[in-house]
């Protein structure tokens, strides 16, 4: 069930360098929400389409979101202040599967915020692997640290963790524990080809969260095409963003 | 509360307010928001004889008060619609347009026998579609193809058939008067005007068809003036759209000769559009006396 | 700083950045500003034959991201444009494009002559103004009526000839190419969408001509995907223009396939728009690693 | 001159239910501005056009304007308040003739703001005529009083000052006070006719400011045409907005 809501900022602050981080009273879109859906913002007048941005935490009816600026869009989201109100739908889409006992969540760059609330919604044992560009972009170690069994972190130039990318602790972390029952995976495409790539060798169920230019976010509008494994394409508003790994099609 | 219904090539609609064909699926999900009843008719996706996967993404990009798009006709084909969707649809109480794409003539009669059998309200004949190679575009631009189109979606058809015209033309009074001919018994228009947007740092069209349909407000002029050209030349009652966001902007459309308005791209930035639009046009009326929307259409007094 | 230079049908321009006819009078009020110089080329208010007074007010209404606008071609008439305008002109390190619209061919071969002997850097053919009623528009749609004017244009002439081409039209590249064959040196494009706005209260049309053309940021993705079209159909060099506002949107143009951008209604909300353009332009060239902002040219990668 | 600035926002309040006073660090735009000048304001980023509002009053380089909500633009203006900043182009147009030792300001509604500059700019014996639709409407009269010898109001509705138009406390200054060098005018054009058509019938010289809808405001676009007695279009914001009463056609 989406709603649309204008929801108060309660805070807002920049994370990083290069993220920020608003809180918002969302009432029942924060309620409903669940591991991997997110939230379609209208960001200003000026603009037609709203913008899809992932829920990164859930705390009674308030509701995190973090996001980098990219464009028009993020930059004046960047701008807002607590006190302010947003217009937001949501919650959307399918988010992650969460059964199984022992999972391990993979997050990349701006993918690893919407990997939080998933800690904090499944049940079981979770175990976190994040990638970053450079320390200065790394963000919400600590409440993974809170959240996960282990967090692993990788950097691409080393400044934090370890050297490389986050496959390379997906493996790690599959040779360390044993017996994880599924790998759930945001980041950018190549990131999650990877992550998908390497669950595929070590036969892990796996489910990745994906991006797509929307317009509507509800599945009205079909421009949200994904193509999947067998040529057809399906909608990553509706039926996605997460989709199973095997499900989609990893080409170009 | 004054009258809202109007009529549309004999079909009375609560009100005028039309969710536009693409914008709204085939209505479950706006339906969670609010009652489909609430409108006067929904024009679900384009459909085709048979099922399409549409174009590759992206398939949207944003421009100044608009947006294009290159969806390219997805749906699961006429069949599936009548079998899957309409009786769910027809659980509201909402007129149901029916928008068709075919490759060729034929194929626009084959649809209209099924859609006119399962009981549609009306079939909106789609001759614009910027977005597919065979057929669309190619005969919104040519009268006597429109002609020929509209003809044998009227042989096939036992409800009204609309025509859906293309404002990527050099005289759309043209193709309405030989669509008109052709027995068509209302026009809507305008589909959406041929764009592209090009991302400066990869040098890549943004769409992934490298061109698109433009809609949204940036529009809005371009409506107008054609529902009023195409009022002035033809007497069929036309379903007015492109660029409407707001109450007044319907009246606009209206007061230019439409009778009835649909929204499109307004939902993406609000889902309530169609039901605020209804609102807002509805005051208007009323403000000004009048007893029944209806008086609206056609009400522009040209210098 | 990169070289910005480029080149328009054999005419050098220092800059890629072009005053948009009817937009920048004849220079002197922008020229308070700042210095003319700055500019690649000015693009002259049109120019008909005899003084024209130009259609009565209102000529301009605001719509989304757009507006429209009925001048209808008041100038003093080339005769006095010549005298009065050009010497002032002539003082700036400036190119000077003399835009000019004719009710017959002959009117342009007429005034292809004077203007020439006078001494303009390049003369616009404007056959696409969707203001006035005899010529123009009708010049600007028929391919045949488009080539003849270009035809007896260039007979006439000693400087170079470009054609500005009307967007209302089904396939611009059609119109493109017929002006091509007859000898054109250049193409201009886009002017003004047809459009209309309808004062709900009134109920009047806000233009005293009922409709007027549409510019500003509202078209400029019909503008793109035109000189892309165009830019793929014909091998002359392009004048692009249509809703620039930025140096992105300047980029996009380029990429398309024009070799210079013109900047119109931009002017209207801030009167340093031109040059904000050029520098932004120039910067975003600069920061891909170009070493000249013409290397930008059809540089798009089509899907 | 005219020049391009980012003003700030000094004060902005309502001054009548209908009316809004904002006042502007200008700079040289207020140094340079002439009596029945404009300004050109642009209202926000989602309208293109800039709003032409007269000056009301500059003090040094501050400079007053006075407008009431009419559309997007004006209600956008009016939402502004004291620190922020305003993107203006001025001083435009072409103003009052001042020149004669006795004049009579006549300013009708939103028409009445520009005569009170003007009222100030004059070096020689003012009276001012202000009409108003009703007293709730009624703006500026104290500040006339300082400004003029004489004040008379009149209101459509009998609400305050004299029962009636404008154009009558025309007729009585001129009986009452003799040999005024000029009448000069702002307001509806319907006032205008009328009140041009008693400074013919008193053989006294008449000026008047006229509105019309603008593109550019500096001469440029040529759409704010106004037709002129001789059949030919003269441009509001570089030949007017002021012009003499008997070059203007009354006519529709
Ligand atoms: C399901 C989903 C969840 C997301 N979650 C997050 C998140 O938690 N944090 C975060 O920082 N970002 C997230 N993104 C990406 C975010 O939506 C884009 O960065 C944002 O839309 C860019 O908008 P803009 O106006 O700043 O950029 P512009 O480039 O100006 O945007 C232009 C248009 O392109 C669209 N667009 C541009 N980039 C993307 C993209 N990567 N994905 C989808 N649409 C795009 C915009 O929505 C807009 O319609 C998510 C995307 C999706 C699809
Ligand atoms: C020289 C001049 C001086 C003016 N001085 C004042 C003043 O001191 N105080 C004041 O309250 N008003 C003044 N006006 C009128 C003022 O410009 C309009 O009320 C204002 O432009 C309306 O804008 P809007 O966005 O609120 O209305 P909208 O109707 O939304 O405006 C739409 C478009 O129409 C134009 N427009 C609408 N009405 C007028 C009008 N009456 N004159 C010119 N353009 C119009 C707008 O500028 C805009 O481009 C003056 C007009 C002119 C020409
Ligand atoms: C994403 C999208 C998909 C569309 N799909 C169709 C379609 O399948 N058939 C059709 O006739 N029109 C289609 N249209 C055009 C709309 O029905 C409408 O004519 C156009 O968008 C202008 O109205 P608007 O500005 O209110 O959106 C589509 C428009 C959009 C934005
Ligand atoms: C007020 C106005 C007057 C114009 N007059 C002319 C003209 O005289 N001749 C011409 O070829 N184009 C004329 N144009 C069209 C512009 O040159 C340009 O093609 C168009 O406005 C699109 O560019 P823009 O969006 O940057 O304004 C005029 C445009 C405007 C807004
Ligand atoms: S964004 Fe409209 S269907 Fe996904
Ligand atoms: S507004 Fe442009 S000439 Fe007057």
């Amino acid at each position: 069930m989406s709603l649309q809501k204008i929801c108060e900022i309660i805070a807002a602050e920049p994370l990083t360098p290069h993220a920020y981080s608003i809180t918002l009273e969302a009432g029942r879109i924060a309620e409903e929400a669940r591991a991997g859906q997110f939230v379609h913002i209208r960001c200003g007048d000026g603009l037609l389409l709203r913008r899809p941005i992932s829920i990164c935490d859930v705390n009674g009816s308030r509701l995190r979101i973090v996001f980098e600026v990219r464009g028009e869009g993020t930059r004046w989201l960047a701008l807002r202040g607590a006190g302010e109100a947003l217009d937001v739908l949501g919650p959307l889409g399918h988010g992650f599967d969460l059964t199984g006992e022992k999972l391990l969540l993979v997050g990349g760059g701006i993918g690893v915020p919407p990997m939080l609330h998933t800690a904090n919604c499944s049940g079981g044992e979770v175990h976190a692997a994040l990638g970053f560009r450079s320390a200065d972009r790394a963000m919400l170690i600590s409440e993974f640290q809170q959240a996960a069994k282990t967090v692993a972190v990788a950097s691409d130039d080393g400044s934090i963790g370890v050297h490389g990318y986050v496959d390379g602790l997906v493996r790690e972390a599959a040779a360390r524990e044993n017996g994880f029952s599924a790998i759930l995976a945001c980041g950018p495409k190549p990131m999650l080809r990877s992550v998908a790539a390497v669950a595929a060798e070590l036969q892990i169920p796996c489910q990745v969260s994906m991006e797509e230019r929307m317009g509507c976010g509800v599945g009205a509008c079909l421009v949200c095409a994904c193509k999947t494994a067998d040529g057809h394409y399906r909608h990553a508003c509706k039926d996605g963003p997460v989709f199973r790994a095997e499900e989609v099609c990893w080409d170009d | 509360m004054i009258d809202q219904s109007v009529c549309l090539a004999g079909v009375t609609l609560k009100n005028p307010i039309v969710a536009a064909s693409g914008t709204f699926g085939f209505g479950r999900e706006y339906g969670t928001f609010y009652d489909l009843s609430e409108l006067g008719a929904i024009c679900v996706k384009g459909l085709t004889p048979r099922r399409r996967e549409g174009n590759p993404p992206p398939r949207i990009a944003e421009t100044p008060m608009g947006i294009i798009n290159s969806v390219g006709l997805q749906n699961p084909g006429v069949d599936a619609f009548i079998a899957a969707e309409l009786p769910e649809l027809r659980r509201h109480d909402v007129k149901i347009i029916a928008n068709i794409s075919g490759d060729t003539p034929e194929e626009y009669g084959e649809m209209c026998e099924k859609l006119s059998a399962a009981g549609v309200d009306l079939v909106e004949v789609n001759i614009s579609c910027p977005n597919v190679k065979a057929g669309g575009l190619a005969y919104g631009t040519k009268p006597e193809l429109a002609a020929e189109v509209t003809a044998l979606a009227k042989r096939h058809s036992t409800v009204p058939v609309m025509v859906k015209l293309s404002p990527n033309v050099t005289d759309i009074t043209e193709i309405a008067k030989a669509v008109a001919e052709a027995g068509a018994d209302a026009l809507s228009l305008i589909n959406t005007l041929r764009g592209m947007r090009i991302d400066v740092n990869t040098r890549r069209p943004i769409l992934r068809q490298n061109t698109g349909g433009l809609s949204g407000p940036a529009v809005l002029p371009v409506a107008v003036r054609m529902v009023w050209e195409v009022a002035c030349a033809v007497k069929l009652p036309i379903l007015g759209m492109g660029g409407v966001s707001c109450g007044s902007d319907a009246v606009q459309l209206m007061l230019a000769g439409a009778s009835a308005v649909a929204v499109g791209t307004a939902c993406f930035t609000d889902p309530y559009a169609p039901v605020k639009v209804r609102d807002e046009l509805t005051q208007i009326a009323q403000s000004q006396g009048h007893g029944r929307v209806a008086e609206l259409t056609g009400g522009v007094l040209p210098w």
